[in-house]
């Protein structure tokens, strides 16, 4: 039994939808954020899987600069944690609703 | 000599201009800061004299042109007495024109002679009248205006240019007749004179239109002319001619004050007396028949329209004269007849007489300014007093007002010699000749004769003879009028006698030797004497209206005279009738009711439901709909991060399934 | 040759749209404080725009039908838009009507705008550039950007100067007709697709779109839209609601404006956009328009008859009066259509000037309620002169401005239609009943209010705003000539264009064809 | 043996995940986060990208995840304070969207076939190396400059007083 791309691009698939369902259905920022690493990290499987099978280093080029991207998005939205934090004291989501109209 | 003064037609209604021009100014320049300033009208300032002379002066220079231009135009050979002057163009819109250019023929020479003639007279008389004034300048420029109109109105050689006079003179009227405008009742009847004649000048417009796309033009000559040939070669139907004729009859009708549009005139006695004498007897209200006279080569080619005209003009005569029977306001008796006599003028020119017209016109003019001036005389020397019951016993106090007055009773009441008389007999006469009723018409018109002769000597009695009913402190201060006052009365009585003779009818002419001259001057070369009933019929029927006349005022002096206590008697054996009478048959009531007040209710209705509610309320609720499904809207961007995420997932959802689908597609 | 003759010969037209924006930008940089140096500048730039206009006059060959004093300039020549404008017989007296009416609204401004002097003059000056510009402009797109730049310094001129409910009518005026607007814009990209797609080229030039023959279908779309934009300005029952509104809430600068202008560009569009670039749906609509002006002749007198508030019934009025113009206009023929474009400038003046001695009488007491007055005449004998003159020109009274307007529209329109004209008189009696009595209840009488009674009257400043409006009452009542001759060979070629479209175009439907089995039937 | 490995990872990494999503307490998110991390960076190792695997290793469980704990540690939200999460139509709703994103990406995935004979070496070193700094030199110098921003970013943002 080989697997192809097609078993790759699937657990891609699973991957980001998992990190979707923690995106839009949890509360709790910090898990959120969490959340979306893990739909990064099915972006990587299919970019690194796509690059392997066509032989196109451009697959591993992608995935490492989303890594940079994942790093700095992290870096960046735990700042925003901390701040909101002090502001609030919570981690609640649906109550940083200042941007509210 | 005179043959060259054609040449300044134009002169005759620019002397009025002029005066309108100056006693503007003055009343702009000299009055206003007097008046302004709250200085009495006792002491006489130095430009009320010159008013005084300039506006009387300015149409009698007016008259003396108009003289001059009568006598080089009947200089002329009879077939040749048209003189058009072209001043300059006016609108032109493609093969529209309508120039400013004057005509003058027998027609319009009689109109101008009668304006500026008894203009003149009315402004000397004003002279005096209005001297206790304050607004004088103001006065006389109004008065000098509504010259320059009229003037305007009868010298226009098309009908654009006639509806300048025309609505000049209606806006003079306005103004004259809300001239004092601190009364309310003045300002009402002013507005209500306009207004009403606004509803005839909408005939006029319509009128006008109709016979622009017919004829291609609305100069009088062309319209004539072409009316004749399409009428021959059958291209103008009798139903256009007609609906052309009774439009421009709706405008006669509403300036000339007769049913249904007559409500006006008997309000606009709340002018000056001698407005009254000028606009609402003599000049103005005739513009009516003048306009239906002139058109008459139209109004020929549509019979139904002429039994329209005479029907209306009898009906008018008869009804107002009715109405005149009860009043007590000396002026508005004389209003009503006013009414009933210009119903005279239609009737002679529903049954084709409308030489008959334009003369009873003239006469008219003369001995109703008259009979004006000499109530205005009357008035003045009782301090303001219009009331007949609180009158009598003028007859030793002021004589010369009382025999001019008197004059002018017996020449509408139609004695014989007097002007009143031939040119309504020429009416009767016409009228017992008519195509269409003859005989009814005459019933009428002699009726209507009878009536007239009634209502005036009643007036004649209740304000001349008997005690007096006066109110002590009037009487004491009755005195005759100054002298620019009884001058103008004088030269109308003159008038009042001697203005028919002009217009002697044939049956009696030929015996004395004297011709009709005034048939002569007015009918087109060689129509004069085509038709000669039985002149016996005719003395007959004239002898007959003399006896109605005299039955009349028999009847007059019989009950204000000898017997003052029958007229309450009978007021209260018939009260139903009196009071209908005496209330003008409620006809304003019933005017305010049926198309006043409905129409200020539907406007007020329009307003608040239509624009308020419908229109507004779509459109604000167009704002509101919008408001609130943003408000809806508004909830998906609560600023819930769950929200938005979830809608990028939908978003990705379906983009996706779409392109999944296309590509499978 | 100097640079100032060189551009007078050459770009009038261009000079007469930048200088009040320049003035504009200038009068921006004096400061703020020098009030009295802001006005009178203001007002030394309308009124040299005023001259330099005279000169458009000046050099006007009334022989030809032809746009004159044309610049072409390309813009964006990728897709054929340029800066062309040009004056003809059409819009001549609509830009010398601008001109005209400008300096008198500035002037009249002096006293009675207080607050924020110099925004206020910079915005009258931005609004005469546009307004200015929507009159020469011959060129779509250029017509479209100064149709929506008139919009922005009215807003504000309602909504800062404004009365009490300036929001609510600034708002109001400025959706009603941007609403129209964007209508106008979409017709616009849909003509200049068209276009494209018919002749190969893009382009925005009017000239070049009015010999585009468009099927039928897609007139009675693009007619539609174009008569929503301009029904909607000028305004036509039942889109008027916003002009009540809009008028009392304005300052009396703006009213003037707006009556005598902004209103007038409505009528502008119909008669230089919609019949001849359609002239097929503008034939088929003209009954329904001509049938919704009579309704607004009525409409308005009758509304205007009930009105408590001066300056709503002077509003209403208009309505009454556009209603005429734009009778005239669809009647297409040569009376009907001179007549429309008189009786605009007829308005603009007469309605101008209404709108002035309403602001008069405003400036003094603080109301513009009739009840509030009463006997004004004999307190202020010369204003109630000016306002019985100026009323008598709004009810058309012949020797007046209005009349010669009113008559030639009805006797044009009697033509194309006799009943619907008989009810559109029916106007000219209810005018004087609502005009009348107002000037009645105002100024006759007694003096009911005490504070009435010391009034003073119009001022020498005031005067000379109303003694030009009152020359050209008289003027162009006595002696239209000048006037009507100057658009005489351009309406004559618009008819006999319009006649020749429209026949090209319905030619060859079949008889018996009616407008909605033409546009809506099944299509070939 | 390919095959086995690949569904062991993957079965952790999709397993991992759905606990990472489902914690109540963040911290066990963030070690299960480590877990599906290292699973997936063997998946790489799988497909012969060693280096990326290594970056994957390092950059995410040795920097970002350490991150999150420490941010976790820093805030230190009580048990009790921690956000309810409930059951709601809402989130039900997103399950089964996430569901059909899933289903349309295994659409998607099973329109790939094996290409033509098994290419290797598309995510070595050498090859990775190579495109970074010839093909892609803009872009990864660019990627210096996000993280000079998101340094910048996280500095000030985390600043007690800015």
């Amino acid at each position: 039994m080989t697997i192809g791309p097609s078993a790759y691009l699937l657990l891609s698939a699973i991957l980001f939808g998992v990190g979707v369902v923690g995106v839009v259905t949890r509360r709790n920022v910090l898990i959120i954020l969490m959340s979306v690493e893990v739909m990064l990290n099915g972006v990587n499987v299919a970019f690194v899987a796509a690059g392997s099978y066509l032989g196109d280093a451009a697959g591993g080029v992608f995935a490492f600069m989303v890594i940079t991207v994942a790093a700095a998005e992290a870096a960046v939205g735990l700042a925003l944690l901390i701040a909101l934090f002090r502001l609030k004291e919570t981690v609640d989501i649906t109550e940083l609703s200042i941007l509210k109209w | 000599m005179v043959t060259g003064a054609l040449e300044y037609l134009w002169l005759v209604p620019a002397f009025p201009l002029l005066g309108v021009v100056l006693n503007g100014a003055l009343a702009l320049f000299a009055e206003r800061p007097l008046l302004l300033s709250g200085a009495g009208a006792g002491g006489v300032a130095p430009y009320r004299r010159a008013v005084a002379v300039l506006a009387p002066a300015a149409v009698g220079a007016s008259f003396a042109a108009a003289l001059l231009c009568v006598a080089s135009l009947a200089a002329r050979a009879p077939d040749d007495r048209l003189f058009v002057r072209f001043l300059f163009p006016w609108i032109e819109a493609g093969s529209f024109k309508a120039p400013a250019s004057l005509l003058l023929d027998p027609l319009s020479a009689v109109m101008i002679l009668v304006v500026t003639g008894v203009g003149f007279l009315i402004h000397v008389y004003s002279v005096g009248y209005m001297s206790h004034e304050r607004a004088f300048a103001r006065y006389f420029t109004y008065l000098n205006l509504f010259t320059f109109s009229m003037l305007v109105l009868v010298l226009a050689d098309n009908y654009l240019l006639m509806f300048v006079g025309w609505e000049g003179v209606g806006l003079c009227s306005y103004l004259l007749i809300g001239f004092w405008y601190d009364r309310r009742s003045a300002a009402d009847a002013g507005k209500k004179a306009f207004v009403v004649n606004r509803v005839g000048d909408f005939g006029f417009l319509l009128a006008m239109f109709l016979a622009f796309w017919t004829f291609g033009s609305l100069t009088y000559t062309e319209v004539f002319a072409r009316a004749g040939g399409m009428a021959a070669s059958g291209t103008l139907t009798a139903g256009l001619a007609t609906t052309i004729t009774l439009l421009m009859f709706l405008g006669a009708v509403g300036k000339s004050a007769q049913i249904p549009l007559y409500v006006w005139l008997p309000d606009a006695m709340e002018g000056p007396t001698p407005v009254s004498a000028l606009i609402h007897a003599a000049t103005m209200v005739t513009a009516g028949v003048y306009m239906v006279a002139r058109s008459g080569a139209l109004f020929l080619l549509a019979p139904a329209t002429m039994t329209t005209v005479a029907v209306v003009g009898a009906a008018t005569a008869i009804f107002a004269a009715t109405i005149g029977l009860c009043q007590t306001d000396i002026k508005r008796v004389l209003a009503y007849s006013t009414v009933s006599q210009l119903g005279y003028m239609f009737l002679a020119c529903g049954v084709g007489a409308f030489t008959a017209g334009i003369f009873h016109l003239a006469t008219h003019a003369f001995f109703k300014a008259l009979l004006f001036l000499a109530a205005g005389s009357v008035i003045h020397a009782l301090s303001g007093e219009q009331d007949l019951r609180k009158m009598g016993g003028l007859k030793g106090r002021v004589p010369v007002t009382f025999v001019t007055m008197a004059v002018a009773a017996l020449a509408i009441a139609g004695i014989p010699g007097l002007s009143g008389f031939f040119s309504k007999d020429e009416i009767l006469w016409k009228a017992f000749n008519a195509p269409a009723y003859g005989p009814v018409l005459w019933a009428v018109a002699a009726a209507t004769a009878g009536i007239t002769a009634f209502y005036m000597f009643r007036l004649v009695f209740l304000a001349f003879y008997g005690p007096s009913r006066m109110d002590p402190g009037v009487e004491k201060r009755v005195h005759e009028s100054p002298w620019t006052m009884t001058l103008p009365l004088s030269a109308l009585a003159v008038l009042s006698v001697a203005g028919g003779w002009v217009g002697i009818p044939a049956v009696l002419g030929d015996a004395v030797g004297v011709p009709n001259l005034l048939e002569r001057w007015l009918s087109p070369p060689g129509a004069v004497g085509a038709e000669h009933h039985s002149a016996a019929l005719e003395l007959g029927l004239m002898a007959l209206s003399i006896g109605i006349a005299l039955g009349g005022i028999w009847l007059a002096h019989r009950l204000y005279r000898a017997r003052p206590e029958t007229p309450g008697a009978i007021a209260a054996r018939w009260p139903a009738l009196y009071d209908a009478v005496r209330n003008k048959y409620y006809v304003d009531e019933l005017y305010d009711r049926a198309l006043v007040r409905p129409a200020v209710r539907a406007a007020e209705w329009l307003w608040q439901m239509f624009d308020a509610r419908l229109v507004d309320g779509i459109v604000n609720g167009a704002a509101v709909l919008v408001r609130a499904a943003g408000e809806r809207v508004r909830r998906l961007q609560g600023g819930i991060v769950g929200g938005y995420a979830f809608s990028l997932l939908l978003g990705a959802v379906l983009i996706v399934g779409y392109i999944i689908y296309r590509s499978a597609g | 040759m100097t640079t100032g003759s060189f551009l007078l010969d050459r770009h009038l037209l261009s000079v007469l749209i930048a200088l009040p924006a320049v003035g504009a930008a200038g009068v921006l940089c004096l400061p703020r404080e020098r009030r009295a140096d802001i006005r009178n500048a203001s007002f030394l730039v309308a009124l040299a725009e005023f001259l330099v206009s005279l000169l458009v006059v000046a050099r006007f060959d009334p022989g030809t039908a032809a746009m004159q004093l044309s610049e072409s300039v390309p813009w964006i020549p990728r897709y054929g838009i340029g800066y062309i404008v040009g004056v003809d017989g059409i819009s001549l007296w609509l830009l010398m009507l601008t001109t005209f009416i400008t300096p008198i609204a500035i002037l009249s401004a002096f006293s009675a705008v207080e607050r924020h002097v110099k925004e206020f003059m910079v915005f009258m000056l931005v609004l005469e550039t546009a307004m200015v510009g929507v009159f020469v402009a011959v060129d779509l797109f250029l017509f479209y950007v100064f149709w929506e730049l008139v919009l922005i310094p009215m807003y504000f001129l309602i909504g800062v100067w404004g009365g009490e409910r300036r929001i609510y009518a600034a708002i109001k005026f400025f959706l009603y007709t941007f609403v129209g607007s964007v209508l106008m814009l979409v017709a616009i990209l849909a003509l200049f697709f068209h276009h494209s797609e018919a002749a190969g080229f893009y382009t925005t030039d009017l000239m070049k779109l009015y010999g585009l023959a468009i099927p039928l279908k897609m007139q009675f779309w693009l007619f539609g839209a174009f008569f929503l934009a301009f029904a909607f300005k000028v305004p036509m029952f039942p889109f008027h609601t916003w002009l009540p509104d809009a008028h009392v809430e304005a300052p009396t600068a703006g009213s003037v404006i707006l009556a005598a202008i902004l209103l007038k560009m409505g009528a502008y569009g119909f008669l230089r956009f919609s019949v001849p670039l359609f002239p097929a749906a503008a034939a088929d609509f003209a009954p329904m328009i001509a049938a919704l002006a009579v309704v607004g002749i009525v409409y308005g007198a009758l509304v205007s008859m009930v009105q408590k508030d001066i300056k709503k019934l002077v509003a209403y009025s208009s309505v009454s009066h556009l209603g005429f113009v734009m009778l005239g206009l669809f009647a297409f023929n040569l009376q009907g259509i001179e007549g429309g474009i008189l009786q605009m400038v007829n308005h603009g003046v007469s309605t101008g000037a209404l709108f002035l001695l309403v602001g008069i009488l405003y400036e003094r007491r603080h109301t513009r309620l009739i009840s509030d007055f009463g006997g004004l005449a004999r307190v202020v004998p010369v204003f109630s002169a000016c306002f019985m003159i100026v009323a008598l020109s709004s009810i058309a009274l012949p020797g007046t401005n209005g009349f010669v307007g009113e008559f030639l529209i009805l006797l044009g329109a009697f033509r194309a239609n006799a009943w619907l004209t008989a009810a559109a008189a029916t106007g000219v009696v209810l005018a004087a009943v609502y005009m009348l009595w107002m000037y009645q209840r105002v100024m006759f009488g007694e003096v009911t209010h005490e504070e009435n009674r010391r009034l003073p009257d119009m001022n020498v400043r005031e005067l000379a705003c109303m003694l030009p409006i009152l020359l050209l009452v008289f003027w162009i009542g006595v002696y239209p000539q000048p006037f009507l001759r100057r658009m005489d060979a351009t309406v004559r070629a618009y008819v006999a264009r319009y006649e020749a479209a429209k026949q090209a175009a319905l030619s060859p439907s079949a008889p018996g064809e009616t407008m909605f089995t033409r546009y809506f039937g099944a299509g070939k | 043996m390919e095959a086995f490995l690949f569904i062991l990872f993957g079965a952790i990494a999709v397993g991992a995940s759905i606990m990472v999503v489902t914690r109540k307490h963040p911290l066990a998110s963030a070690l299960h986060l480590i877990l599906a991390m290292a699973a997936v960076a063997a998946l790489f190792v799988l497909r012969d990208a060693h280096f990326l695997a290594a970056v994957q290793m390092i950059v995410y469980a040795g920097a970002v995840v350490v991150l999150f704990v420490f941010v976790i540690m820093l805030i230190n939200v009580p048990e009790d304070r921690l956000p309810v999460e409930r059951i709601t139509l809402f989130r039900f709703a997103a399950v089964i969207a996430a569901g059909f994103l899933v289903v349309e990406g295994a659409l998607v995935a099973g329109r790939f076939g094996m290409p033509g004979g098994h290419v290797a070496g598309g995510g070595t070193l050498e090859a990775v190396g190579r495109a970074l700094f010839t093909d892609y030199l803009l872009a990864f110098e660019i990627t210096s400059v996000l993280l000079l921003a998101a340094v910048i970013g996280a500095i000030t943002l985390a600043k007690k007083k800015i």
